[in-house]
């Protein structure tokens, strides 16, 4: 069971990266990113690690993605 | 007395700034050149007294982190204390006319990076090592975007750009290695590196290039370097060329002897080696800026003893460790009296050299250049001697011409500059150094040529050096037996 | 490498390239089997009863591995010095933003307490659960971050923060220098931690202790970090 | 039918090669953004990506499904039966230098956007070639 909802994680994830990557406006790219870190922390949880699932839920969806919307503010909404 | 001071001490400085600004104005300043000062002096005792030992930190290895003290670890440890003792005694005299924007922040960041460059070379741990890099990187980074004009965060952005991408590869290698051979410490790395199969291997060891490539500034991966040298202010491009990068190259050949006692792929290194020197120097030739052309210059010398460390054998190891030597008081010299060039003339081309009216400044930078060209009397002439000697003994000629043609086309850009430094011409007005400015050239000029006259003084000490660093064997039975 | 023609060429041998490389290294990563071999942290999961931390985590991040911790609380001080140095030069801008909604007000007011004794809980329960200093810093620090969007006229207390950054970074030198002094290892446990109080609160001699130190440099850090950044693009 | 299915996922080598081909994708989509995006920002989300791809690899290749996370539950005191804490001590560390170094390059981005009003790399020719 597990096999599968890591599967399913890593799909999702590289979609949304990939959407994000190529994203032409940066706000939606930013949260997209948000997205992967979720991804990311969830596959950490079923990594058996949850110190670094927390650590990757605080920083990668917490602090980096709001330093980087903080940052869009007037860096300009286009890349 | 432990080596950890070399680690601790600047990071409790770091930490205690804010305290030591009650201190008065110049109370951080005098603080971190006194403990410069006192690491040299716990650097050189613990060189003369030859403690070779194992340094452990928390628990024992293999299991644990810890600092290896031998001849080879501790030439490099003096050299940085030595190099950054005498930056900050000139710095003083540069600080009264010229002080960064907040002074403080300088201090913590050159402190930070002289602690991780002897992380760096001290470290058994490969994690440890990548966590030194990240430090050793990161004050690079701030220090070179440091006067934030739009030039100097030109050269931060790219620099860290660089620096992200390399750690990423470093990263990767190291969890492959743990996945593959479940160990972090060199020694029994070392051990088992060997087991591996054939493109496992090739993976870790491509990887590991591309980790420290970027750092130790070799051809394909040392595009961005001139324009972080030109960037950043001429005395940070001093620390950078003189104690960063041999930092990174002692770590790149510590591994590579570590890992891969006589591989099949020195000869490939030997190559890259003298190609990025030859590159390196033909570009210097159509360059105008002073800084620009002593960058071209230092990724030529850094190709140079890359290709000669490359070689393996002891002779050619001992000729690098001499012409790292000299390299690194040289580029001292001249990036310093670049700075103060740049801080009286406000700009750094070659055609201000006919304005400059220092005569000790000319003097200085004659011998840092004959010590680059390899012309005695200064040290280069013995490096350079004795890698052409190993390189004719091994029969490496088509190397040895590459490297001879290079020293051609170094020597022209010189002598243009040296042609600039004597020019006719009306001269501006004397140039003022202070006291402690001039003894710091003094004592770096006296190194080059005392050490130059008579290299007997350390040859000793440096062949010793050379055989420790590439017997493997010995370094894990230091590590492995030690368990105080 | 600043290719002038337009995009589509580029992308196209971006993605050609870039696929290339990863194909190969897959193929290698593929073909080498991990076998279960015993590796250094098993050997460590063996040694860890006896420092009486029931997170064996926190005891490698903290204990066996401190000096990496060291090194990264280094860098992450370091950030936030250059952090500061990038964007000091308009600390005196006033921020003369209009007063954010109200809601947004009366919910960071009912939300900043509980982030905060969450992270606080976090910080100190490291050695028991999972988590530790690095998220518990962080948790205060978006409990800060919250405050700062919510209210324009909210300054991070500047002395306090330093001062706490300050004593936080010496005392874990110093700890450090103790254990080098006392057990002749730097970062060495010198205060006692036996097996049979594993789990309770006062355990591990100054494993708990040193994390607790990291939480509150890691955290008044990056509220430093947020509060620069925020200052920064207030400033229009 | 569906329970041999999912006892096949189950399998430790399947689920090694689900997490190498996943995140080596990851990794292509970070170097794939690297290679082609010229706005700094995206850049840096490339090259974060990248990173996170590199650690979900060498957690999802050691961990054992079998064997619980490394802390220990109440009143027990034997390690057994764990998984490896050292990578997660490593990845840790990793992730909080990726975000520092993260936060520099943005604040950095935000002073050069300020005093040139660029954001691509390729312009970014101050110095003279």
């Amino acid at each position: 069971m597990t096999g599968l909802i890591i599967l399913a994680t890593f799909v999702s994830m590289i979609v949304v990266a990939f959407a994000s990557v190529t994203q032409k406006s940066l706000p939606d790219a930013i949260i997209l990113f948000m997205g992967v870190g979720l991804g990311s922390v969830i596959l950490f949880y079923l990594f058996q690690a949850p110190d670094v699932a927390m650590t990757e839920a605080v920083i990668s969806a917490g602090i980096s993605s709001l330093i980087f919307l903080m940052a869009l503010k007037h860096l300009g909404e286009e890349s | 007395m432990s080596s950890i001071y070399f680690v601790a001490l600047p990071l409790l400085f770091g930490f205690a700034v804010p305290l030591l600004t009650k201190l008065g104005k110049n109370g951080v300043a005098y603080t971190s050149t006194l403990m410069q000062a006192g690491l040299f002096i716990l650097a050189s005792t613990l060189l003369i007294s030859t403690s070779w030992h194992v340094e452990i930190i928390a628990i024992n290895p293999p299991l644990g982190i810890s600092f290896v003290l031998n001849e080879a670890s501790l030439f490099f440890v003096t050299l940085f204390t030595l190099l950054m003792m005498s930056f900050s005694f000139y710095y003083m005299g540069l600080r009264k006319t010229d002080p960064y924007e907040n002074e403080n922040k300088f201090f913590i960041l050159i402190n930070m990076l002289l602690a991780s460059s002897i992380g760096l070379v001290l470290s058994s741990d490969i994690f440890n090592i990548y966590v030194f890099f990240e430090i050793a990187g990161i004050s690079a980074y701030i220090l070179s975007a440091y006067k934030k004009t739009p030039k100097a965060l030109e050269a931060g952005i790219k620099y860290l750009l660089t620096g992200m991408i390399a750690s990423v590869f470093l990263v990767f290698a190291i969890a492959l290695i743990y996945i593959h051979l479940g160990s972090l410490n060199l020694a029994v790395l070392s051990e088992h590196f060997v087991t591996l199969p054939h493109d496992t291997k090739f993976l870790i060891g491509l990887l590991l290039f591309l980790g420290f490539g970027f750092k130790v500034e070799i051809f394909p991966l040392n595009f961005w370097v001139t324009d972080v040298y030109e960037g950043s202010s001429a005395p940070v491009d001093a620390l950078f060329s003189a104690i960063v990068v041999k930092a990174y190259l002692f770590v790149f050949f510590h591994i590579l002897y570590l890992f891969l006692p006589n591989s099949e792929y020195a000869a490939f290194l030997i190559y890259l080696g003298a190609i990025s020197m030859l590159v390196a120097e033909i570009i210097a030739l159509k360059q105008s800026d002073l800084k620009r052309v002593f960058a071209y210059s230092s990724l030529g010398q850094i190709g140079f003893i890359f290709s000669v460390m490359a070689a393996g054998s002891s002779e050619a190891v001992t000729a690098a460790f001499y012409i790292v030597l000299a390299h690194s008081l040289a580029k001292m010299m001249i990036f310093l009296s670049i700075a103060s060039i740049e801080r009286e003339h406000k700009s750094s081309q070659i055609s201000t050299l006919t304005t400059l009216n220092s005569p000790f400044l000319k003097v200085i930078m004659v011998i840092a250049m004959l010590s680059l060209l390899g012309i005695p009397p200064p040290l280069g002439f013995t490096g350079k001697f004795l890698a052409l000697k190993s390189f004719t003994v091994s029969g490496e000629f088509i190397v040895l011409a590459m490297i001879i043609v290079a020293s051609l086309i170094e020597s022209i850009y010189y002598f243009k500059i040296t042609g600039a430094l004597f020019a006719k011409g009306e001269r501006r007005e004397k140039l003022s150094l202070t006291f402690s400015q001039k003894g710091v050239f003094g004592i770096l000029a006296l190194a080059l040529v005392v050490i130059g006259i008579a290299p007997w003084l350390i040859s000793g000490f440096v062949h010793d050096a050379s055989q420790v660093m590439l017997d493997s064997a010995a370094y894990l039975q230091t590590i492995l037996g030690a368990s105080k | 490498m600043n290719f002038k023609r337009d995009i589509p060429v580029r992308t196209y041998s971006g993605f050609a390239l870039s696929a290339l490389l990863v194909l190969t290294i897959l193929t290698i990563l593929l073909q080498s089997s991990v076998e279960k071999i015993e590796r250094a942290g098993d050997k460590l999961l063996g040694i860890n009863a006896q420092e009486g931390v029931a997170n064996a985590v926190t005891s490698v991040v903290v204990y066996f591995r401190g000096f990496d911790t060291l090194g990264e609380i280094a860098v992450l001080f370091i950030a936030a010095l250059g952090i500061g140095l990038m964007v000091s030069s308009h600390k005196s801008a006033q921020r003369h933003k209009e007063e954010s909604n109200f809601i947004l007000q009366t919910a960071s007011k009912l939300l900043f307490p509980f982030i905060t004794l969450f992270g606080v809980y976090v910080m100190i329960y490291g050695h028991l659960s999972p988590g530790g200093g690095f998220q518990g810093g962080v948790i205060i620090a978006s409990g800060v971050l919250l405050l700062l969007i919510s209210y324009q006229n909210f300054e991070v207390p500047h002395a306090l923060i330093t001062a706490l950054e300050t004593l936080a970074g010496i005392s874990y030198v110093l700890i450090g220098l103790l254990g080098l002094w006392i057990l002749d290892h730097f970062l060495g446990n010198f205060l006692p931690s036996d097996i049979s109080d594993m789990g309770m609160l006062i355990s591990g001699g100054i494993i708990p202790l040193i994390y607790i130190i990291v939480g509150v440099k890691v955290g008044s850090e990056m509220s430093m970090i947020v509060q620069n950044l925020i200052q920064r693009s207030d400033d229009e | 039918m569906m329970s041999s299915l999912l006892d096949w996922f189950i399998q430790p080598d399947v689920i090694t090669a689900i997490v190498a081909f996943g995140s080596m994708g990851l990794f292509f989509v970070g170097l794939f953004g690297l290679l082609t995006q010229r706005h700094l920002i995206k850049i840096f989300i490339s090259i974060s990506l990248m990173e996170a791809a590199v650690f979900l690899y060498f957690l999802g290749t050691i961990f054992h499904r079998e064997l619980t996370a490394p802390i220990l539950g109440d009143g027990h005191t034997a390690f057994t039966g764990m998984n490896d804490p050292i990578p997660h001590a490593m990845i840790l560390t990793a992730i909080v230098i990726g975000m520092a170094l993260f936060a520099l390059g943005v604040s950095f981005a935000i002073e050069y956007y300020k005093l040139t009003g660029r954001t691509d790399i390729n312009k970014m020719k101050e110095m003279g070639e």
